[in-house]
């Protein structure tokens, strides 16, 4: 790709990106640790527990979209699609760990 | 449902299920503490060295953001620089290159970064080799906990080691499965208590137990076997990739840009602009004949272009 | 040359508004009057060296000019360092270029030390044998050439500058900021 | 309390110089010792007041500051400097000058004393050693913006364009995305009556931040004496037919900006039409 600077390229400052990008990885880390524990609580199991955990994490990415960049996604990441996508593979590792802790909790032992 | 109705006895959770997981976290805060504590003192860098390392981190910025900066002032930097380069003005000591490398062990310089390289190293490798010991000890033999989702039987082996039975439904999983999921787990609540550049980073243990400690940790100046790089042959390495860097000015269409912005011209301008260059750019190469590999590249490109405009031959 | 009371009072809020840098700007008189400098407009504070925006401010402020029946009648500039009260190599041809349209032309650089004090803080500068050459003792009866149209302006302006007016004041650079700011005529400081 | 704390790290973080702003929240903080409820923010307090305090000349203050530092951090290179700072605040130049060289013997690559020796040879009012003593700190620390700005500035003093465009071109590449830098350049390059060059950098201005007013006149006068000069033969020249989309674009811009109402004062919106109506 010859190496002109496309106009918008220009305009996001790599430093103020990776912070956007390390605030929602903090969020939705700590949001999925909760959502597995009410996943663990609520006892789901197979896919419905995936089915949940993607739910809340798109409430959490519309929430995101419509209080904090008001709608325009793009002024804070490089395309507006990263709002649902940034931190999803981070957050899935610690909801699974709650989940399961809560569901073993709750169910496994009598 | 098919699933056993199988419960255990509560005392797995009260004595294994939780202190395991109580027993990383803490694990996880004192290693970051430890680690503020280990890199705490930054060393001084001498002045020569740190002149080393700015040139050829000049030179790098060079290639990476000559495009923001005209044609002349481009051309008159890079020969500068190779020109010092070749020169050696920015080593630390010029006539490094003849001079007859001593045994590596007497250089202090290099004993310390090998030394603190090892340090970072063990750092990662010891906590996680002395858990996974203590799990491996104390809890193995029985099954902990049930996954709530299935897997497949492949995994039976690995999650399930040190139980040998083979009817048991693979959701029911080892004290060990219940470490990895906690070490990558946990990433959150370390987040949450240490803040975000943490040490504690699950992924860097990965890596680090897996190279074994001869990764890049090794320091800058060290080549991977560990010898002190002879900086004037990375010098002139650097040298080549500089000559290779052809200038693209990235203002060369700003009027237009400006103008598709403004809404005066059609954004397709822009397309047709960029098809031009490729085309003048094959053009000069087809001539030149230089190198068979960028001549395919753009022709191609140049082909379709001139297809949607007539017969213009490259 | 007669100072009337903005004419001192706007040089000296400029210099006070940017302290830790470089200021420049113009004075303003009558077309038909001689020898009184009704007005100053103040230009740069943050390149005083470069160019572009010069030409542009100069030629709106003929156009100002013409337009309200004055003429560029001198240049004034004040100097970051503290003590230095010599004329900048770009004050001079500033100076020299005004000069050469309008030969009773002078240049003034602030003393900063005299800014906050009750004394004059103007320093002429005549320009004589081709050269820009300091009015010895000016603002003293020994001198004609320079003095106020009322002699309390200095008191009064140190006064009003203590008091904040210079938070009004607005230059070309502010106005190519945010064009509302009305920098030729700066309705807000009098 | 904490709204104070939260404004004083912001200032801290963006390093615009507001020292009146910096003293008047940072002032009751320390006088009261509230500051020490921030731990370790405090010291990064103490020393952001301290340089206020001598910015405006409050001594009294900056002694405060210095001495606290100096107790919790007893000879440490960043405390000798703010020393040397109150130094110069007070005129003693010489004085500030010799703490300065003697950090600098402890350690050579003390980023803050060599940077305060510059600052300390162009208040003295010796341009020339201040470049010389500059261009040596870059040459090490080549990533630096803020000396590759200070180097430009003390050229442009001395009206050496030429070296103050290479220089603003080292900051480009370091910060490209600013345009206030892209700013200076083109206006370095017009004063170097290079427009071709100049032009591409005004445009370059009004790409990044639209409707910018000192870009659109950069861009409006650029193009105005491209087309009045003959037309220039060389390939990477702005076309003919673009210099006269750029001159209507200016034109239009600025016009469409002082004619919204009330968008500029009675006195300045009649002398900018006028002047563009002159180009």
């Amino acid at each position: 790709m010859s190496a002109q600077i496309n106009p918008d390229d220009a305009l996001y400052v790599d430093m103020f990106i990776a912070k956007n990008a390390q605030t929602m990885n903090f969020i939705r880390s700590s949001y999925s640790a909760v959502l597995g524990l009410a996943a663990g609580t609520l006892g789901l199991t197979n896919l419905s527990g995936f089915i949940f955990y993607l739910l809340g994490s798109t409430f959490l990415s519309v929430l995101i979209f419509a209080l904090k960049t008001k709608g325009q996604a793009g002024l804070y990441f490089r395309k507006s699609l990263d709002v649902f996508t940034e931190g999803v593979s981070g957050g899935l590792f610690s909801y699974i760990l709650f989940w399961t802790l809560l569901y073993g909790i709750i169910h496994v032992y009598d | 449902m098919s699933r056993q109705a199988m419960l255990l006895d509560p005392a797995i959770r009260d004595w294994v299920l939780i202190p395991i997981m109580i027993v990383m976290v803490l694990v996880g805060v004192v290693r970051h503490q430890v680690t503020v504590l280990l890199n705490g003192t930054p060393k001084k860098a001498d002045l020569k060295s740190a002149r080393e390392t700015k040139a050829l981190q000049r030179c790098g910025l060079l290639r990476a953001h000559g495009v923001h900066i005209p044609e002349q002032a481009f051309h008159g930097r890079k020969a500068f620089l190779s020109e010092a380069f070749e020169k050696g003005t920015y080593l630390k000591e010029p006539n490094a290159g003849n001079k007859p490398r001593g045994n590596v062990m007497q250089d202090p310089a290099y004993v310390e970064t090998m030394m603190d390289g090892m340090k970072k190293n063990m750092m990662n490798i010891i906590p996680q080799t002395v858990i996974m010991g203590w799990i491996n000890f104390f809890f193995s033999g029985f099954v902990l906990v049930r996954l709530p989702f299935p897997l497949t039987v492949r995994f039976k082996g690995m999650l399930q080691r040190g139980v040998e039975t083979h009817d048991m439904d693979v959701s029911w999983v080892s004290s060990l499965s219940w470490y990895f999921l906690n070490l990558f787990g946990l990433q959150s609540v370390f987040t949450l208590i240490l803040g975000s550049g943490h040490a504690a980073d699950a992924m860097r243990d990965m890596q680090a137990m897996s190279t074994m400690g001869m990764g890049n940790a090794a320091g800058p100046n060290l080549s991977a076997t560990g010898q002190p790089q002879d900086m004037h042959k990375i010098f002139l390495a650097e040298k080549e990739n500089l000559d290779l860097t052809e200038h693209e000015w990235g203002l060369e269409n700003v009027e237009t840009r400006l103008l598709v912005k403004y809404g005066k011209k059609p954004a397709s301008v822009l397309l047709d602009q960029k098809k031009d260059k490729i085309a003048r750019l094959a053009g000069r190469q087809g001539s030149g004949a230089s190198s068979p590999a960028a001549v395919a590249a753009p022709s191609a490109a140049a082909a379709a272009a001139s297809r949607k405009k007539g017969r213009r031959q490259v | 040359m007669k100072f009337s009371h903005k004419a001192y009072l706007k040089p000296l809020a400029h210099a006070t508004k940017y302290p830790t840098g470089p200021v420049n700007g113009v004075f303003l008189a009558e077309t038909n009057s001689t020898n009184l400098v009704v007005d100053a407009v103040p230009l740069f504070h943050f390149w005083g060296t470069l160019t572009p925006m010069l030409e542009v401010a100069m030629t709106q402020i003929d156009l100002h000019c013409k337009a309200n029946g004055l003429r560029i009648i001198g240049y004034y500039e004040a100097s970051e360092r503290l003590e230095d009260v010599a004329l900048s190599l770009v004050g001079q041809k500033i100076a020299s270029q005004i000069h050469h349209v309008n030969p009773e032309a002078f240049a003034v650089v602030i003393k900063n030390q005299k800014i906050n004090s009750d004394d004059v803080a103007f320093m002429p500068y005549q320009f004589k044998e081709g050269q820009w050459r300091v009015s010895k003792d000016a603002f003293s009866d020994k001198n004609a050439d320079f003095s106020f149209e009322n002699s309390s302006s200095p008191t009064v302006v140190a006064k009003a500058l203590r008091g904040g007016l210079w938070e009004k004041l607005a230059d070309f650079d502010n106005h190519l900021e945010n064009i509302k700011e009305d920098w030729l005529t700066n309705k807000a400081v009098v | 309390m904490v709204n104070a704390a939260k404004v004083l790290q912001d200032l801290r973080a963006s390093a615009e110089r507001k020292p009146d702003v910096v003293v008047r929240l940072g002032k009751p903080l320390i006088d009261s010792g509230a500051v020490l409820k921030l731990d370790a923010d405090a010291w990064l307090v103490y020393e952001q007041v301290a340089i206020a305090a001598l910015d405006i000349g409050d001594d009294g203050l900056a002694l405060k500051c210095i001495q606290a530092l100096e107790t919790k951090f007893p000879g440490s290179a960043r405390v000798r400097r703010l020393q040397g700072m109150q130094l110069e605040a007070v005129g003693k130049l010489t004085e500030a000058g010799q703490i300065y060289k003697a950090i600098l013997e402890e350690d050579e690559t003390n980023v803050l004393a060599s940077k305060r020796q510059v600052m300390l040879l162009r208040a003295m009012g010796l341009p020339s050693e201040a470049i010389a003593a500059l261009v040596k700190y870059l040459d090490i620390n080549y990533t630096d913006f803020e000396g590759w700005l200070q180097l430009a500035d003390l050229y442009l003093e001395e009206l050496m364009y030429p070296q103050a465009a290479f220089c603003m071109e080292e900051v480009l590449m370091l910060q490209p995305q600013n345009h206030i830098f892209h700013l200076k350049y083109a206006e370095i390059l017009y004063t170097q009556d290079n427009f071709q060059l100049a032009l591409k950098q005004f445009c370059r201005v009004v790409e990044l931040c639209r409707d910018h007013v000192r870009g659109l006149y950069g861009m409006k006068m650029c193009a105005s004496r491209l087309l009045k000069a003959a037309p220039s033969k060389d390939a990477t020249a702005t076309s003919q037919e673009d210099l006269e989309a750029m001159d209507l674009l200016a034109t239009e811009r600025l016009i469409a900006l002082y004619g919204a109402p009330g968008a500029a004062a009675e006195s300045s919106k009649v002398a900018a039409t006028k002047w563009i109506e002159t180009q």
